[in-house]
């Protein structure tokens, strides 16, 4: 079960069966985000609370819950998403999901399946480690599944978009 | 197909079925290749792609409207598969048979153009929280236009459907549209009550055989039913092409659906004259190759015998269903009824609290295909209260060893999650 | 397809060419096959029979949704279809490629999505009367329901647009759909033009390329076009294979056309969400193998080149053009343009008054096929005073000797009506 | 070309180099009639003029033209059809063209395009003899041309229905 591991490692089922941040927030003065991933039907649930939504990108992210229902790609993505961003920027938390995409985002002549270790992203986005996310790097040889590790951060990213109004 | 391709007509011989069917070869990370998603698309045994490339290497050309040979040929190829459709399912004419790129373009056929003509404000319609997207997407969206009330028949705890109000759900309908098998949890509504009971209300029936004409014997004059659709890729044949039966009275009144060449008998600047049926509801080139294709995968199953196949099924939904419950307990929730004889051989289940795609995920690592997701089939899941199940279904050219295969699949994946 | 099976890029080597068609070497009645109906529906190289073998044998299973191997691959390879049409037409993106059963299907979603939603009462649309049915009679019915005005540009007698009033036609209308080659009598209709005065008009523009993208280099971008559709069975693909293109933003503001499976993001029992283009106009399980084709025919073009293959279209034009008229004087009438390079490679005729399905009878005798009738374009036929044309028609695997084949039969058939 | 010689009987080519009864009749007192084949546009157009519609059955035909395009299956069919009715009465046409539309279905074995020589109809339609029409017996070999055949027929059918309102 080789391949498997590279997708399963132990930081990825640790996050799965003890999730982060998980649960609601109040709305308003918290927002909330849902996100299909249409390939199975699971949904994630972004709740954002910030400091001060007028400060757009500069505004703090104070609070962060995760609702929804999903595989253990797409939870402990989540999971791992909302214990990196709280306290920190919307523009940081941008950052840190666009560089979390690039990482798995897979170059076209890979689609055909073969693993793509020399993704071209770096160790840090802006201000916030990757850290326990690069457990997620495996995924990208797993294509169907990249969509359950990327479904938190894209609906972070209409999440931060709401509540910042923009 | 030659009969030698054709099994031993007294023993129902896996084996050599499975022999027929070229991908079953194929080995997956090292293990064979144990399919249990027919339900969702079948595999093709060598006698349909042979055909389809007979086809192509010596008879294609567009059909009808030409007179030479090859022209000749090619629609005696396709008038000859609808008639041996027209047989399989025991329609009383070939002229009965619309061709379809699949079951769903047959389902939208129906609202669209029967469904568009009949159904406006104060008007109703009845399905069933079973149905697949299919047989639901079309109707709310003819809803978004059209304005009629959909009621629903809901499903006990059993699998079964609830028809304790059948009664008051028909007062009034124009059309009860059901599933003839459960693509998730494989229940068998009892088609003949409901036809019985529909057209006693006034309604006519439309069955989604998506599920059954694959699997079971299929006489829609003995159903009684007004429409049947269903598909070829889950019966042996290629992808590309679905058939939608229906009474040739009813057709004949029926407005043609889409528009284009082979379906008229006149086009002016200002209108129309729309051809007889079924050209009327063919517009365009048909899937020649993937009638001929579908034809073949008719005469392969015709060849076994459809009873045959559905005591096959029978028999693995009564191994699986005593086997693995013993192996697993409580690990393991089968959904549906547990009666081997009330359900097709698809099975829906939750096992460990893995995530179905995560387990789909680990059992593919043994070979094991089954399918994780909503099966499309969103208002099931409600029901059942999941977002998603796994499931694993068979079909003829499975066998108990594929369902023991399951089971140490499952094993292996509670060990690798460690739960 | 394996570089193996390429021509030599130097020269236009048709005998090899040919030699890669199976069916090309079957006899009919005795006489080899001149097989001249390629605008019906052209033939398929062996590398496209064996990629869809290679399909079913390897890698079958239903799309999407499914987390195993085999699902996975069957997701790839068409997805890498997706890719290599969009590549083959220029589109921007392989989401802007949605895949119909045919290009009918295609022209079909374009009035039933766009038109339905966009016109109504006191609009306009513009058609051509070159246009085959499939552009044609989608507008008419939506016309029943949607009472919108349509207006016809016209045709002269050299075969060409008449374009002398095309700004007040397009004035204040909605879309201009208008084919890029008569499937009839070949014209080429000059799209930059069209496009760009449609624009300038606030018109929409809506392509049906069903003869050009097999014959001619295609890139949309440059052409500027809003829609464009054609099939798989014209350019060497598989039967039961359509493609729209759409750019994308219009594609995201459309509504969905069928509904069910694959096209949805969430399905209540009171409404239901689409999915993402292109997958909200691909509803249930989509023609795979076809896909698997397509791409593999488009492999197969682009080894040759379109530039290569219309140059040769062009090459047979002229011989046609040349020798025919010069061997029966005033018993052979071709209709259209007698420029070469101002048609596609099919040429509607008639002879010596025989009418072209008895044409058609005697030249089958001789093993060459044309097609008699009103090729679904009866408003042409009124313009050109003709309820039917024989319609012989070139493509890559056709040389000089075919056309001097059809001469001889064509004198075959004089003497045999005896006229 | 033994196969075409089946097909155009000499026969054949004569009533469709003169056609018989061609033309229009004045409506009223006649009927018109069209009929579509859709496998190739062809269209025949039949007038009736009857004796007394109101006989029905014993109606007799007084005159009979045929109009339209077509091939020349199609109008010499039409053309001995028009010479075979003509001065009969409806009854007798009727009859007539059940059994030359019976001479020309083929049996379902022989759609794959074989013969079909032992058709089993008789010389005769009632008081109304097959006669010329007889020589149409090749074109069931030819299955794409028994539309052709049975075209002006089945427009009669139609017309001798108008003409006399059943
Ligand atoms: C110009 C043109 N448009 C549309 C069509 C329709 O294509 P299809 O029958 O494959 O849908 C054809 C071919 O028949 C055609 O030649
Ligand atoms: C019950 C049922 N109905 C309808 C469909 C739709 O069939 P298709 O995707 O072939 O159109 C399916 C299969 O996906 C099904 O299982
Ligand atoms: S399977 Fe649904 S998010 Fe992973
Ligand atoms: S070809 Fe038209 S009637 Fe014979």
């Amino acid at each position: 079960m080789s391949g498997l591991e590279d997708l399963y490692r132990e930081i990825i089922l640790d996050h799965y069966r003890s999730p982060r941040n998980r649960g609601e927030l109040a709305v308003p003065p918290a927002t909330r985000t849902e996100g299909f991933n249409p390939l199975c039907g699971d949904e994630i649930v972004v709740f954002l609370e910030l400091d001060d939504a007028a400060k757009g990108d500069d505004a703090v992210i104070t609070d962060v819950r995760i609702g929804g229902q999903g595989c253990s790609i797409s939870q402990s993505s989540a999971s791992m998403m909302s214990a990196a961003i709280k306290g920190h920027s919307v523009g940081a938390a941008r950052e840190l999901a666009t560089s979390f995409k690039a990482m798995m985002s897979i170059h076209e002549g890979e689609l055909e399946g073969t693993a793509a270790d020399d993704a071209e992203t770096s160790d840090t986005a802006g201000e916030l480690p990757l850290g326990d996310l690069d457990a997620l790097r495996g995924v990208v040889k797993f294509p169907v599944r990249i969509k359950c590790a990327t479904l938190g951060w894209n609906t972070l990213l209409q999440g931060v978009d709401e509540a910042t109004g923009t | 197909m030659s009969t030698a391709d054709a099994p031993d007509a007294a023993t129902f011989d896996v084996a050599s079925i499975a022999a027929d069917f070229p991908i079953l070869g194929e080995r997956i990370h090292g293990h064979r290749l144990v399919f249990l998603d027919s339900a969702a698309s079948s595999q093709r045994p060598r006698s349909v792609l042979d055909a389809m490339d007979r086809y192509y290497e010596t008879t294609h050309s567009n059909v009808h409207r030409a007179a030479y040979t090859l022209a000749e040929r090619a629609t005696n190829a396709m008038e000859a598969g609808r008639t041996t459709v027209a047989r399989f399912i025991g329609a009383a004419d070939a002229s009965e048979i619309v061709f379809t790129k699949n079951a769903t373009e047959a389902l939208n056929l129906v609202a669209r153009s029967w469904g568009a003509a009949h159904l406006g404000e104060g008007d109703a319609i009845v399905l069933s929280v079973l149905e697949h997207h299919a047989n639901i997407v079309p109707w709310l969206q003819l809803q978004q236009t059209h304005g009629f009330e959909i009621r629903w028949i809901g499903v006990g705890d059993d699998g079964l459907l609830d028809l304790s109000d059948l009664d008051q759900l028909l007062r009034g309908s124009k059309l009860l549209s059901v599933t003839a098998m459960s693509n998730v949890i494989g229940t068998m509504p009892p088609l003949a009550e409901l036809v019985e009971r529909a057209h006693a209300a006034g309604a006519l029936v439309c069955i989604d055989a998506c599920q059954s004409v694959p699997h079971l014997p299929t006489d829609v004059r003995a159903l009684d039913a007004d429409f049947v659709a269903f598909s070829g890729h889950k019966m042996c044949g290629p992808t590309g092409i679905g058939v939608l039966w229906a009474r040739r009275e009813l057709l004949e009144t029926m407005p043609p659906f889409l528009g284009g060449g082979g379906m008229i008998l006149d086009v002016r600047l200002d209108g129309f004259v729309p051809a007889e049926v079924p050209h009327k509801f063919e517009a365009g080139t048909p899937p020649i190759a993937e009638i001929v294709g579908l034809a073949a995968a008719i005469d392969y199953l015709d060849a076994i015998g459809m009873d045959r196949v559905r005591a096959h099924e029978v028999e693995l939904n009564e191994y699986a269903l005593r086997t693995l419950p013993a192996r697993f307990g409580d690990d393991l929730r089968i959904y549906g009824s547990h009666d081997a004889e009330l359900r097709g051989g698809v099975m829906s289940f939750a096992f460990c609290d893995i995530h179905p795609h995560d387990l789909s995920q680990v059992l593919d690592e043994h070979g094991v295909c089954v399918r994780p997701g909503h099966h499309c089939a969103k208002p099931l899941m409600r029901v059942l209260g999941v977002g998603a199940t796994a499931r694993a279904s068979w079909y003829l050219y499975n066998d108990a060893a594929d369902i023991d295969a399951l089971g140490d699949a499952l094993d292996a994946a509670r060990s690798f999650f460690s739960i």
